[in-house]
């Protein structure tokens, strides 16, 4: 039982930081996503150089062979800065679905040019109309011969336009009687098409429509109709990973308005000398540091192959962390007055960046059911 | 007591539903129903239909050209326009300013601004806030020297909403140091097309261009445009503050939306079944109903109550805007992961390309960020509950 | 649309609050309690006098045909005073029950002897294990001849002790799937035992336990197998008189609330001067006001036959004064300090009250379910 | 970082749990499983079992008899403690008092009542309080004067938990009238059987006997009785606030309540199916299991944390406490009406007589009254939150 970091992790956490105090201050960050793109390459080039790109991956493959809570690390840190670039979509779901459970060669072709940032991946699960369902899967498969043919609409992927692969769910003939099946979609394969489009947030996304695309056995990532134990591991790492950038994000939000309250002034004083709003931010301190502590919590369990343990570990985190944003993001525009809704203002962008997290990967509602569900004893 | 609508009253309601199927125009009801954001000319045009029929302000009284409607009858009113999906009209002019014109102006002031705030010809913007002087109003330091018969103004106004379509504005203004903070405002109106006025856009933290500020260089403003005494602008201002109370509820809008969220629920997939299957969405949904109804009974309380508005008024900003923010939370939780997706273009009716989800989600999270505002402008609920502890209950 | 008290009513309430201040205060009320007995003989026979007993009951049976608006001001002012006596039980249900569903001679019997404050009635319904289900019960109906005999045992049975007529309620053989009866019961038939105990709040209360109780067709209340409707509307009746009450005690508890914190004194000053104390004290008056709003709701609606609308307003009512109540019990108790938990202060029995409301005929949660419920289309 | 227990930890876990099992007493633990509340001499043979155990300190230092465990060891000791039902050991004499002694008494001191803590023959109460000074402590009354080798005390101290079962009372007396409020307070330790103390019950809204008001009227104590300076005590009073942190989140006992509630819920009829049924219940429960697992989590950073406990520590009586009350409403709501009866009575285990409901039904309500006192008591939430704001955040 220890919470402390290693010197290592320590040393890292501090780099990381001083770059991105250095490198990606508001304004940069404003023009990266002005400028449209899926990533900043200077920044990744960066991160690459840093090893964060590979932290997680296993060392055979020129990674450093870390786990969930180096992740936390990582994000946590981004959160803070409010990075917009493709780490959790390439390194976090994609690197880790891949080293979970891709094929030999598979990992050898993809593992490393992540690690030195060369190529990209994500995760094209989601469809429409499915909401926060995991297992709301429709993408049809046609066995073709030898190969397949995947038909479906995937929606809210991340990155998806400055992926080299697309790792892509189906079922057999898109029947919800069907397990599941996942695949290795390279980007230029034809049928593939890709409809970007930015979020609030600053992040990009698209729907991923597949027409008649041909896959081959050798594209499967696992076993046949064994995909959704894959899937849920993949995406109970990215739902820690979230919560740790909302940690991130919530410490630096109460951080920005601390500051604020101590210098605005309203009827001859710092409103921050007012007792509601200083019971108000005592508050918000109070839910990020809970947060803190479910997002160690999911990060210790996400790479656990007990699904019950840590699906459950993992809800429980997304449900406070999902909370605890909307009350932090919420209570700081709230306290910053009307410069809290205008867009000059970071505290802003970590609202929206926050309110966004919560409806990623299914929002506080979704996983406190999810918890509740598993009260039962049937469950 | 009794909770129904005289005969009367549900006659007037048929009247004013029958006269929305006729008249609202179905562009403006189309875009308004999508929750899209109605452009100048839009509100412009609904206001001169509703000038034309005799129903430009619902809440003025006859001599001025209103239609003389009992409270209840108002309400009503505004219920059944955001029932059939038409457009807020502006309280600028017609809630804001024209009752203090009413109640403090001159003879000549009434002639010249009411009419044209009836049809519509004129559109007004408030001056009231300053950085640095948000809910403290009192602290204000644009400052207006007389010289002849001109006030000289010089200072800058912020978060002015829809300031950069209005042709007026009106302000507090300070017009001397002497005694308290309060004593020296004076109330003036001001022509936005003098020279030496600046607006400048403030993007919201959805993207829109919606407030402004408005910078005072050397502005010459005739003596004529001030209401009432020189210094007295302090006692309009709260008194145009104390003036709007069922407004401030907005319960016909958020009826409206309401309705509307119900049917988004029966419409929306979450995953194998529709969204009001959702147990734990259909109770949130339950449980704004049932505030929304004690507000609605709150507000009807008020504006029958025969001792004129008593303290519940308060209440009535407060729970009205976080009933109003619940909403809009609820609305954007509905569509879930649809509402990430920021497509500005898609906020036009005709936009051609494809949507994320159903066009619901188009604006469901930019209006959840746009209207955390509802809580902080017009007075922060914070400053409402000062209030209401001070002046209400007498701590 | 009209909120306001008629001459009549105004008078009424005034007398009544009058009385109440000047005979029915906090040490009274306690040796009233203490003696253990269900009712005080010479407070009901001043509220017979003042015509309270009789207020809704038909003219014909001597009473003034008011309605549940009337009833609501009679338990508002009781709500303030926190009275004990049986006015719900004997009045508002049982004399509700009797006026809406009982045969003529069921009426002549009973209901002058209300309106002069001779008899006593008490609704025996709930059962053990029900929790807040109103339709769930088990009592046994046998036919017997022309008879029948009644086995069950229920419980809460608000003033049964007390009562001359129980109103029992039960099922052919006890299935579940039977239709619901209900009979009218002398207190004084073989087989009743009454077990009394106290409640929290200083209410008398009691299991019943019926066992071989005979009675005979004339005693039913209704026709055979069609009781439901009328427990249903007896009940959401009582529920508008408790969101009344409630309304009453907080706003006594506001009240008591606002006078104490302007008096006690920490580091300084009034408590009621620290921000947070204003702001806490601003949210309970806009609780106490909400719920104020909805009890008039129910009460327009707790006499009407149009089941849908009536259950929804009730349950609506309920709702929303349940969490009012409890948000402002707990406030009024934590803004009190030590002396809030005290037996000592009337603020700590309006904080039981009210908690004890919510549990009666169902609690928030309950009725929001029935509210949530209740938006399904197929309800 | 890694949350898992040492295989050490796992081994002592294992070592409390089987010394529970085989040393509680099968009536004490019958009566905290049942939450009521076990009598004087249940707590302390229980203290009596702990001590003979070389255990009745968790927290003390092994110099004093304690058996110097780390803060993970003790907070194990704790929650197996409470998950086997064995009653709460008094914190007044063991970690309120004798901390103090320790930190500030002289060697004498420790001698004399150190020991008598640890075996439980002492019972100590804490004088605090006072009527006018509650969570405003500087401003207390209650006066020692010196005469000679003795003190000579009057005044009266309030909210005495348990005092009618104590021999000991460490008080907060004035001293002096010198300087600022706090300057002139001493820590004093007065023997209970002195004469011109009055213990006086006052009846908690629960109808208990739990809290005490003591009067003193010229009691006579020895001047050997003050701990470490005149006029310091309120440095030692400081001292004792900031060194109950894990206590106050009370983790070990609100899951061992968590437990017992969702054997309720599974138990609980409601109507045709069981209470772990509903889904509204389940999730309160859910939500709450999260909200402690992440006080439990909170709690452990803080003992492990390398650079000591940080400013987190601050938020543990305050979600302690919340969490706490949020355990007793809901049990009380999980039995629902049948927490409507009051028969004390009914609180002795061998109550010949009939229940309403279930056995958990009896204490609920009360319970749910009594633990409203989490959140006043040891320095209300609202002080709480203004240390927070002030000392942790600065502002």
């Amino acid at each position: 039982m220890n919470f402390n970091l290693t010197e290592e992790q320590q040393m890292l956490q501090d780099s990381l930081r001083r770059f991105l105090a250095n490198e990606y201050g508001f304004e940069k960050r404003k023009e990266i996503i002005a400028a449209g793109q899926s990533l900043d390459k200077p920044t990744w080039n960066a991160f690459a150089e840093m090893g964060l790109l590979g932290y997680t991956l296993p060392e055979e493959y020129g990674g450093l062979g870390g786990n969930a809570m180096d992740t936390l690390l990582v994000m946590e840190s981004f959160g803070r800065a409010l990075v917009v670039e493709p780490y959790l979509s390439t390194v976090v779901l994609g690197g880790g679905i891949i080293q979970d459970a891709g094929s030999d060669e598979q990992k050898e072709r993809i593992l490393p040019k992540i690690a030195t940032g060369e190529e990209f991946l994500a995760l094209a699960h989601q469809e429409p109309g499915g909401r926060h369902n995991l297992d709301y899967v429709r993408t049809e498969i046609q066995k073709h011969g030898n190969d397949y043919i995947l038909n479906g609409r995937k929606t809210a992927v991340l990155n998806a336009a400055g992926a080299h692969y697309l790792i892509v769910s189906g079922r057999r003939g898109g029947r919800p009687t069907e397990p599941v099946s996942l695949f290795l979609v390279n980007h230029d394969t034809s049928g593939v098409e890709i409809e970007e489009y930015t979020t609030h947030d600053g992040h990009r996304v698209a729907d991923v429509i597949l027409d008649s695309v041909m896959v081959s056995d050798d594209d499967r990532i696992g076993a046949r109709g064994q995909a959704m134990p894959i899937i849920e591991k993949g995406v109970d790492r990215a739902i820690a990973a979230l919560c740790a950038e909302a940690v991130g994000a919530m410490e630096a939000l109460n951080e920005t308005t601390m500051e604020y309250v101590k210098t605005r002034q309203q009827f001859g004083m710092p409103i921050g000398k007012f007792q509601v709003i200083q019971h108000r931010l005592a508050d918000m301190f109070i839910a990020a540091e809970q947060s803190k502590s479910m997002a160690i919590l999911a990060a210790s369990m996400a790479d656990s192959d007990d699904r019950k343990q840590r699906r459950e570990a993992v809800s429980m985190a997304k449900t406070l962390v999902g909370q605890s944003a909307r009350y932090v993001g919420q209570q700081a525009v709230q306290l910053h007055g009307g410069m809290g809704v205008t867009d000059e203002m970071f505290a802003a962008h970590l609202f929206k960046r926050l309110t966004l997290i919560n409806l990623q990967f299914g929002d506080a509602d979704y996983h406190l059911g999810q918890v509740s569900d598993g009260l039962l004893k049937s469950a | 007591m009794d909770l129904n609508y005289t005969p009367e009253q549900a006659t007037f309601r048929e009247e004013v539903r029958r006269f929305l199927k006729d008249n609202l125009p179905k562009d403006i009801r189309d875009r308004v129903k999508k929750r899209l954001r109605p452009d100048k000319a839009m509100t412009q045009r609904w206001q001169k239909i509703l000038f034309d029929k005799g129903w430009g302000a619902s809440s003025w009284p006859k001599e001025h050209g209103g239609p003389g409607w009992s409270p209840v009858e108002q309400l009503i009113f505004e219920e059944e326009c955001a029932l059939a999906g038409a457009p807020r009209q502006l309280d600028f002019g017609l809630r804001m300013v024209a009752p203090v014109i009413m109640a403090f102006g001159n003879e000549e002031q009434k002639q010249k601004y009411l009419p044209r705030i009836l049809s519509g010809e004129d559109w007004w913007c408030q001056g009231y806030s300053e950085p640095g002087a948000g809910s403290d109003l009192a602290s204000l330091k644009t400052k207006a020297v007389r010289e002849g018969d001109h006030y000289i103004v010089n200072g800058q106004k912020t978060w002015t909403t829809l300031g950069q379509h209005a042709n007026w504005i009106f302000c507090l203004v300070r017009t001397s140091n002497e005694g308290k903070p309060q004593e020296g405002i004076s109330f003036l109106l001001i022509d936005m097309n003098t020279p030496g006025i600046d607006v400048r856009p403030i993007i919201m933290l959805d993207g829109e261009h919606e407030i402004n500020e408005v910078y005072f260089d050397n502005v010459k403003v005739p003596v004529e445009n001030l209401v009432g005494e020189e210094n007295k602008g302090w006692t309009y201002a709260k008194f145009l503050l104390g003036h709007e109370r069922t407004g401030l509820a907005n319960v016909g809008q958020w009826k409206a939306m309401m309705k509307r969220l119900r049917e988004i629920a029966e419409e929306q997939p979450d995953g194998d079944r529709v969204l009001i299957e959702n147990t734990r969405f259909r109770d949130r949904l339950a449980q704004l109903e049932i505030e929304l109804k004690a507000l609605e009974l709150t507000v009807l309380r008020v504006l029958t109550d025969e001792n004129g508005p008593g303290p519940q008024a308060s209440i009535l900003k407060i729970r009205g805007t976080e009933i109003g923010q619940a909403l809009f939370e609820l609305m954007m939780e509905a569509v879930g992961p649809d509402a990430l997706a920021h497509i500005p273009e898609a906020l036009e009716l005709d936009y051609p390309g494809s949507r994320v989800g159903s066009p619901d989600a188009t604006p469901a999270a930019g209006d959840y960020f746009n209207m955390r505002k509802l809580s902080i402008f017009g007075g922060s609920n914070e400053i409402q509950r000062n209030i209401i502890a001070q002046r209400v209950l007498g701590l």
